[in-house]
């Protein structure tokens, strides 16, 4: 009975029961610390993965697919609520939310860690699915949090989308355990992706290829491809600053995760087709509209929750490519991605609460007014614009030479894709952080720790990576397939 | 007697330019006068005019700069070494590998880039004028005489005046269309440099038509006396440039004994005397031109000498 | 060598990360000091280290690795002989600007914007010739576009300088995309971004075509070719001086080395086509960029769009070498490719001298306009003089360096007969006059610049009460001076250095220097054969001395040496203002009635006042840029309609939206049933 | 044993499934809709409960229960409930025409029976029939859901696509999770119809109140580069 002794349980554990005591805990400022604690431990506990990995259990895996994706998960999990905590403390000063709706607030971001955690490391895609929907329903609330009536038709508009993306994902996983169970046999092992990724050279490539559109379509709602998007924007933009770091930093990519292990699938089986051209087509829609709908957004969120969709599109164009090199690119980026974006939303929160507006048109001259904020902000564009030395560069110089290499006349639109959104980027990044500073700009008491900490780990990225990381990554790249 | 040395041709040149310079203006005048009727003054009156104003005292503007005293004697002798460069009576000098064809032109070029300067110092408005024009004027001369000069470099594969001479002299005298573009373009930029009509007017000081004149209108006294000295040099400077590049016989060979030299000068003498008689029928039979059609007569000339290098394919193809 | 050179690197990117931390732990005059001896320091062992392994010569080239990016690409870093010299280029350049910084740095508005970005930027200039992979040379390619991006918002607050930056950093990034690709095609399928790889098997046809187009416009873009230009006179003038020199010098030119190593070095042979879009883009780069530079107003302005020129000419000169060197005439390319590389260095020297000097004046009088200056020769006899060398140089009037590597180019043009192609045959001739044309509009350029600057009386209070600039900058300006009139005199210190890495350029040396450098080769600078056309720098100093010292004293001994001071003459009708003295405008008049209207679409608007009002009357003169109408506009005006059309979009109704996903889910599902 | 009935009876079930979400496509009336939909609900029902013992899953008994209570029978109440006292007028407003879904509709369900033919079973007809109905039917929900501009259509839209994942959950042998499957779907549509009441939701899904419609499009004007 090892099972119990697993790590992993433990790792879920710890969520679990602090969102119960959160629940339970009315004081805002207690609640906050220990919901940074909570999530300090998770991310210990998930850093001891790195050490010994706990042995398969037919509920939950670690592998080396997951396991960097479960250690990212925690560590930006555990800096968004310790960035959480001096943003909450300012919301109530302000009002904007209630102790009430806070105890809420915590307990549910714990769960959201809980089910995160559990969809990546789940060994059943059964409860990876339930544990993606428990995640999609919780932001769902918490966007809603404000009850700001965007706030409500933010959260609506995603709560519909993400339903029907549910019933397609859901319709998917039947195919792939119909699929499985034919070969493997009826029963729960046929549903463990331990067991699928050994015996899928055996399934009916007809019924993959039916699964895979409907997985693609339904979990790609959740990570935001276009024409699926649509919810994205308004919900980072609506919703409290943290969630929203978390929606683009973490669910984004879990929602992902899940596309690339049926995409492994697919890949272990000779008779399906190729995932490839449709999450090419898929990336590339997603990058250039998002790189268009960059320049007419007015709110900072909204603006960088359409980044947010560019950079998923050009990971699922490089995945979409194929290949070891490519597919490293995609891990790269979607690590990198997510410490960027998380670290920018930290900023952008920070900037919303001195400049008390998410216009971008009021905001500007930050590194005159506040020299901290303002030149991390600088920084953090920079990064997710793709500017040297910080670390997105080199994935991105990754993806384009190795599209060049399969498809170079791909490799055109990605870099128009890319340009146009750097025109976009650079224009408001220009608009906000130089020139004249304008406006109100209250003096922000909270630590920026967590956002320069997650910038020294992009730029690091960029000139030098970890040896195990990158072993990791080119064994997944391997198995990925093209 | 044997071949003098070298040195001493050398210096005899720049003695030699210096003095015949103002008579070959003093000739100029001469002539048009009597073209139209008048008697005029004297050949050797540039000779008196330089002295006299040797003698009189410099009268400077109060914000004059060092660059308004420095400049005359720079221009001067940028242009009297250039002169002195190009071959008169004897094709090789010492000096003359030390100057092409094209640093010719740079050297000119200096001594108007000073003398711009210098007439801009004072800060009044005919100083500006003069000067503008004459940079109008020369951004379009100089690159056709620079045309002019790859016509012959292109045919003799180079840019050395004694070597172009020597291959002209080598060999039979035959006619080439690139040629006569490129000395019709020659005499072009030669009338536009020299600030004679029907581009400028040396004896005007009506503000609409002056060019050189507005330039130096400040200058008196011994400055003035360099300009105006450095004004003939550069007259005589393309009279022999042309002389020497497209009828250079009768130049005395390297190493050449007296009578050659002095044949070769006398040869030289005739040359640009007779060069000089030309212009000024030239210049009595035109009209001086308003300043901005200059732009066309020079764009003229670098099309010219433009055609003369292509030319030269149409006559070297095979 | 090299690892002096990575060093030296390294404590450029240290003074950048330690700058920000100094001012704030001690002070800001600390930190300013700090940064500008030791960046000033840290070029000087570089570029020695640079020079010596150029000079020296004992190994064809060094490598390095550093443990740095992909575990499978580690930073391949190499010095050879090209790298070599435009390592000295920026060094030289870069450690002038340093000095030149130590005095300047003092009047920059916001220091802290500046400090520790400049060093950053001499970093990535260096590492860029050393990069010797894909990937590290366009790390550092880029890192170069931001750090001068960085600089050139330093005075964000100004305005004008945000859209400055942004059309500056996306054309920059545009020229880094089109590397990337090329550098793409470049590796091939196998995907080997090590550029001894791609030297190894270079690829033909259709794909070398494409990779050599991006290459063109990548590196073309960022050096400020026509007609990618446009963003570079307005982005160079926006940085501070020092900075705005090292951009216009060293920065221009790092392109062109990425230029030439692709063209030269990695792609073998490429035709002779590609030499004749050089030499195109060059001509009428140097054509239109000095007549724009003639009509500028603002002296910054005016430097920046005569660099368009002088990379005009360099790449008339690579243009050349190019076409010579693919039709096996080994002495002519030797001659061309050393007078574009000599004109690489002197252009850096008196560009840089020139954006010194500007920003001398902008010190003093505290305005960059022309129009408001004048009559500074008074004020600041010093920099009025070194001002005089470098316009001089920059005419290319001998004997400064300018008319040297101008000869060098003339002297290539003359070789075009002997080439076969018949286009090239009449189109080098007529780029030899376009050239022409350029040089001596150059020298109309600066007598105007000049004069309207320095000569005259003071337009405006400032420059009546303008102060001389302060010793280090004036070292600085003097220090280039010293090397253009040194360059200019002894091209062969140049030269020399040059000889090794024409040869490994273009396979073969200057005839010249074919038997070393002996004491003729010093003083006749007779590239082809001697005897043949031959300049001499030196003997056209020494003798132009020499006669004019003898005129002096001839006249002084001839001549009354009395002078009386009285008020200027102006034929009897002394304007009483300054005012009424000759303008920039005015004096750019006839040539913009002669280019400008045809070019630019100059438009002249005279407004005058009516009688009785006492308004004073004023000329309006309205320039356009073609390039900028015909290619950014239309550009930035379909960006504009495609976002507008997209946008609707964002507002879709969830219907809308649901009825999106469900085109998608059957678009994939019929593909998948159609796709057996 | 009894194959050939076993599959007679399941395909039975499922075809009128299917032909109900067509008759759900037809409804013009509100009413006529919800009626529509219990039906269909209740053969969801039977053909989970028929599942169950042919395949003797006994927990498919709770799935089948699950959708004979909750959807065959609150649902249709609740939805009533809502229809009468937010009195929306009775008659569905369609996007398109009626016969044009229906022949897109036609059209699904082609395009799924072009999708499954080619896949082959170890297991017997049984799941091809049912897969090839489960998924019409599913693209049939999202049809109407479209194409129907009420929010109670919509809402009916949706849970007819999920009668298809149930319809095909049922249709595989031994699949797990599907009771926890159909559990977390009715608490979705519970979501979903509470927050029609607690939204006000009058219309359509986007139109959460029709008075503020325009703040949020406050995005719209821009300040151009």
């Amino acid at each position: 009975m090892s099972d119990l002794l697993n790590t992993v349980y433990l790792l879920l554990g710890i969520p679990l029961v602090a969102a119960v005591v959160l629940v339970a805990l009315p004081w805002h400022r207690v609640s906050s610390i220990l919901n940074a604690l909570a999530s300090l431990a998770t991310l210990l506990v998930a850093v001891s993965l790195l050490g010994h990995r706990p042995e398969v259990s037919s509920f939950v895996f670690i592998d080396d697919l997951n396991i960097s994706l479960v250690v990212l998960t925690c560590l930006v999990a555990f800096t968004t609520a310790w960035f959480s905590a001096s943003y909450i403390a300012h919301e109530v000063e302000i009002g904007r939310l209630t102790p009430t709706s806070l105890r809420f607030y915590h307990a549910m971001y714990q769960f959201l860690t809980f089910s995160m955690v559990l969809a990546l490391c789940a060994n059943n895609i059964g409860v990876m699915w339930v544990a993606i929907e428990a995640a999609t329903l919780t932001t769902v609330v918490m966007v809603s949090i404000y009850r700001t009536r965007e706030a409500i038709e933010a959260s609506w508009k995603y709560f519909i989308l993400g339903s029907v993306g549910i019933a397609l994902a859901l319709f998917g996983t039947i195919l792939i355990y119909l699929a499985g169970q034919s070969v493997i046999g009826p029963g729960i092992e046929a549903l463990a992706w331990t067991e699928l990724h050994v015996r899928a050279a055996k399934f009916d490539p007809n019924i993959l290829n039916l699964a895979f559109v409907f997985l693609l379509v339904g979990y790609g709602t959740k990570v935001g491809l276009a024409p699926l998007h649509a919810w994205l924007p308004d919900a980072h933009a609506e919703g409290p600053t943290p969630i929203s770091a978390v929606l683009s930093g973490l669910l984004l990519n879990v929602a992902l995760y899940a596309v690339l292990r049926f995409k492994m699938i697919l890949a272990g089986n000779a008779g399906a087709l190729a995932p490839g051209p449709l999450m090419l087509t898929m990336g590339l829609s997603s990058l250039l509209l998002a790189s268009v709908m960059l320049y007419r957004r007015r709110d900072i969120k909204r603006f960088f929750a359409y980044s947010s969709i560019e950079h998923m599109g050009i990971i699922t164009f490089a995945f979409g490519v194929g290949g070891p090199l490519a597919n490293f690119a995609g891990l790269l980026h979607m690590a990198l991605h997510s410490l960027t974006k998380s670290a920018i939303f930290y900023s952008v929160g920070h900037i919303a609460q001195a400049k008390g507006t998410q216009k971008i048109s009021d905001i500007s001259g930050l590194t005159t007014s506040h020299p901290m904020l303002g030149w991390g902000f600088v920084l953090g564009v920079a990064a997710i614009a793709g500017l040297p030395p910080m670390g997105l560069f080199m994935s991105e110089f990754l993806v384009v030479t190795s599209a060049m290499a399969r498809q170079p006349w791909l490799a055109v639109p990605v870099v128009v894709g890319l340009l146009m959104a750097f025109g976009a980027l650079v224009w408001r990044l220009q608009q906000v952080a130089f020139g004249e500073p304008r406006g109100e700009s209250a003096k922000i008491s909270a630590s920026l720790l967590p956002l320069y900490l997650h910038l020294a780990l992009v730029l690091v990225a960029g000139l030098w990576l970890p040896g195990p990381l990158v072993a990791w990554f080119q064994n997944v790249a391997r198995l990925l397939g093209s | 007697m044997n071949a003098t040395s070298p040195i001493l041709l050398q210096a005899l040149q720049f003695v030699l330019v210096l003095a015949v310079a103002p008579v070959i203006t003093g000739i100029s005048r001469k002539a048009r006068s009597r073209l139209l009727g008048r008697v005029g003054p004297s050949i050797f009156q540039p000779y008196r005019d330089i002295a006299k104003l040797l003698r009189k005292d410099v009268v400077m503007a109060e914000n004059a700069s060092w660059l308004y005293r420095v400049a005359p004697y720079l221009v001067f002798a940028l242009m009297w070494l250039a002169t002195a460069l190009v071959p008169a009576f004897v094709v090789r000098h010492p000096l003359s590998p030390a100057a092409d064809l094209i640093a010719l032109v740079g050297l000119l070029a200096s001594s108007r880039f000073l003398l711009a300067l210098a007439g801009m110092d004072v800060g009044t408005s005919f100083g500006g004028i003069g000067s503008s024009r004459e940079m109008m004027i020369s951004s379009l001369a100089e690159p056709a005489m620079l045309m002019v000069i790859f016509t012959m470099a292109m045919f003799v594969h180079t840019t050395s005046i004694p070597s172009i001479v020597d291959f002209v002299l080598g060999r039979p005298v035959g006619l080439r269309v690139s040629f006569a573009l490129a000395v019709i373009s020659l005499i072009m930029v030669g009338i536009a440099e020299t600030g004679r009509i029907p581009i400028d007017n040396p004896a005007t000081h009506l503000e609409l038509t002056m060019v050189h004149e507005a330039m130096v209108l400040e200058y008196s006294g011994r400055h003035l006396a360099l300009i105006e000295a450095a004004a003939m040099l550069k007259l005589l400077f393309y009279l022999s440039l042309i002389a020497v590049v497209f009828a250079p016989w009768g130049i005395a060979p390297a190493a050449a004994t007296g009578p050659q030299l002095a044949w070769g000068a006398a040869a030289w003498l005739g040359k640009i005397v007779a060069g000089t008689l030309a212009l000024a029928v030239f210049e009595v039979s035109i009209a001086k031109m308003r300043v901005f059609r200059v732009a066309e007569f020079l764009g003229g000339a670098l099309l010219l000498g433009l055609l003369g290098t292509i030319f030269l394919y149409v006559s070297q193809s095979p | 060598m090299l690892t002096a050179i990575l060093v030296a690197v390294a404590a450029l990117f240290c003074l950048g990360v330690l700058a920000p931390a100094v001012r704030a732990g001690a002070s800001g005059d600390i930190a300013h000091d700090l940064v500008y001896l030791g960046s000033a320091l840290a070029c000087l062992v570089a570029g020695s280290a640079a020079a010596w392994f150029l000079v020296g010569g004992q190994a064809a080239s060094l490598n390095a690795t550093l443990p740095m990016g992909l575990p499978w690409l580690p930073a391949q870093l190499r010095i050879d002989s090209l790298s070599a010299w435009f390592l000295i280029v920026v060094n030289v350049i870069g450690f002038a600007a340093s000095v030149y910084g130590k005095g300047y740095g003092r009047h920059v508005d916001e220091p802290g914007r500046v400090l520790p970005f400049f060093p950053a930027f001499l970093a990535g200039m260096n590492l860029v010739p050393l990069a010797d992979d894909a990937f590290t040379f366009l790390l550092s390619w880029e890192f170069m576009s931001v750090s001068s991006w960085l600089l050139v918002l330093a005075n964000h607050r100004q305005p004008g300088n945000a859209r400055a930056g942004m059309i500056y950093l996306v054309m920059a990034v545009f020229g880094g995309a089109c590397l990337l690709l090329a550098f793409g095609v470049l590796a091939g399928a196998e995907g080997t971004y090590y550029f001894a790889d791609m030297r190894a098997h270079p690829p033909t046809g259709w794909p070398a075509a494409i990779a050599l187009l991006l290459i063109v416009l990548g590196t073309g873009s960022k050096a400020g070719g026509v007609p990618l230009h446009a963003w570079l006179p307005i982005a160079h003038p926006a940085a501070p001086s020092h900075v705005s020199a090292l951009m216009s010098g060293v920065m221009t030119k790092v392109a062109l080395y990425g230029l030439i190593r692709v063209m030269f070095d990695l792609m073998g042979d490429p035709g002779w086509g590609w030499g004749a879009v050089l030499l195109a883009v060059g001509a009428v780069s140097a054509l239109y960029g000095i007549l724009s530079a003639l009509l500028q107003d603002d002296v910054k302005t005016m430097l920046a769009c005569s660099t368009i020129e002088n990379i005009g000419i360099i790449m008339i000169g690579l243009g050349l070498a190019q076409v010579f060197r693919v039709s096996g005439l080994g002495a002519l390319a030797a001659l061309a490719a050393t007078a574009a590389l000599l004109h690489v260095f002197n252009h850096a020297l008196m560009k840089t001298l020139m954006f010194f000097v500007a920003g001398a004046l902008q010190t003093a009088t505290g305005t960059r306009a022309l129009e408001r200056m004048g009559g500074l020769i008074q004020r600041l006899p010093i920099t009025a003089a070194l001002a005089l060398a470098g316009a001089a140089a920059i005419s290319a009037l001998p004997p400064f360096n300018g008319f040297v590597s101008e000869w060098m180019t003339f002297q290539a043009v003359l070789g075009s007969p002997q080439l076969a192609q018949w286009p090239l045959r009449f189109g080098v001739p007529v780029t030899g006059a376009v050239l022409a044309l350029a040089a001596a509009l150059a020298a109309a350029c600066f007598v105007r610049a000049y004069g309207i600057a320095f000569l005259g009386r003071p337009r405006s209070p400032e420059a009546a009460s303008a102060h001389e600039v302060d010793g280090w900058m004036r070292a600085a300006m003097a220090g280039l001076a010293a090397l253009c009139l040194a360059v200019g005199v002894l091209p062969m210190i140049a030269i020399l250095p040059l000889s090794q890495v024409v040869a490994d350029l273009v396979g073969s040396p200057l005839p010249a220097l074919a038997d070393g450098p002996t004491l003729s080769a010093w003083v006749w600078l007779a590239p082809l054969e001697q005897g043949y056309s031959s300049y001499s720098g030196l003997v056209v100093f020494l003798t132009a001395v020499i006669v004019t010292v003898s005129v002096v004293a001839g006249v002084h001994r001839l001549a009354n040496d009395r002078v009386r001071r009285g008020p200027p003459w102006d034929c009897g009708f002394p304007d009483p203002t300054a005012a009424a003295q000759y303008t920039a405008s005015s004096f750019a008049q006839p040539l913009r009635r002669v280019f400008g209207t045809l070019i630019f679409r100059a438009v002249e608007r005279v407004d005058m006042p009516e009688p009785g009002e006492t308004r004073p009357a004023r000329l309006e003169v309205r320039l356009t840029d073609p390039a900028w109408v015909a290619l950014y506009a239309p550009l930035i005006a379909a960006v504009g309609w495609i976002t507008e059309r997209a946008n609707p979009l964002q507002y879709l109704t969830i219907r809308r939206y649901l009825s999106l996903v469900f085109m998608a889910l059957i678009l994939l599902l019929s593909a998948v049933a159609l796709s057996r | 044993m009894l194959y050939g009935l076993d599959f007679d009876i399941a395909h039975t079930l499922g075809t009128s499934v299917l032909l109900l979400s067509f008759a759900l496509l037809y409804q013009r009336r509100l009413t006529g809709v919800l009626e529509a939909f219990a039906l269909q609900a209740v053969f969801v029902a039977a053909a989970a409960a028929w599942q169950a013992w042919s395949q003797d899953a006994p927990h498919l008994y709770i799935t089948a229960g699950i959708a004979l209570g909750f959807k065959a029978i609150a649902i249709p109440l609740a939805l009533g409930h809502i229809v009468r006292k937010l009195g929306i007028h009775r008659t569905v407003e369609t996007v398109v025409g009626v016969n044009l879904t229906l022949l897109a509709g036609v059209a699904l369900v082609a395009l799924s029976i072009l999708l499954v033919f080619p896949v082959t079973f170890a297991s017997g007809n049984v799941a091809r029939e049912n897969l090839t109905l489960a998924l019409s039917v599913v693209l049939l929900g999202l049809l109407m859901m479209i194409t129907r501009r009420n929010a109670v259509t919509q809402v009916i839209g949706f849970m007819s696509l999920e009668n298809g994942l149930v319809l095909a959950a049922v249709g595989v042998k031994g699949m797990p999770l599907v009771v926890e499957g159909s559990v977390a779907f009715s608490v979705l549509v519970a979501f979903i119809i509470f927050g029609m009441f607690f939204f006000r939701i009058r219309e359509r899904f986007d139109t959460l109140d029709l008075q503020y419609l325009e703040t949020f499009r406050g995005d719209r004007q821009v300040d151009r580069p």
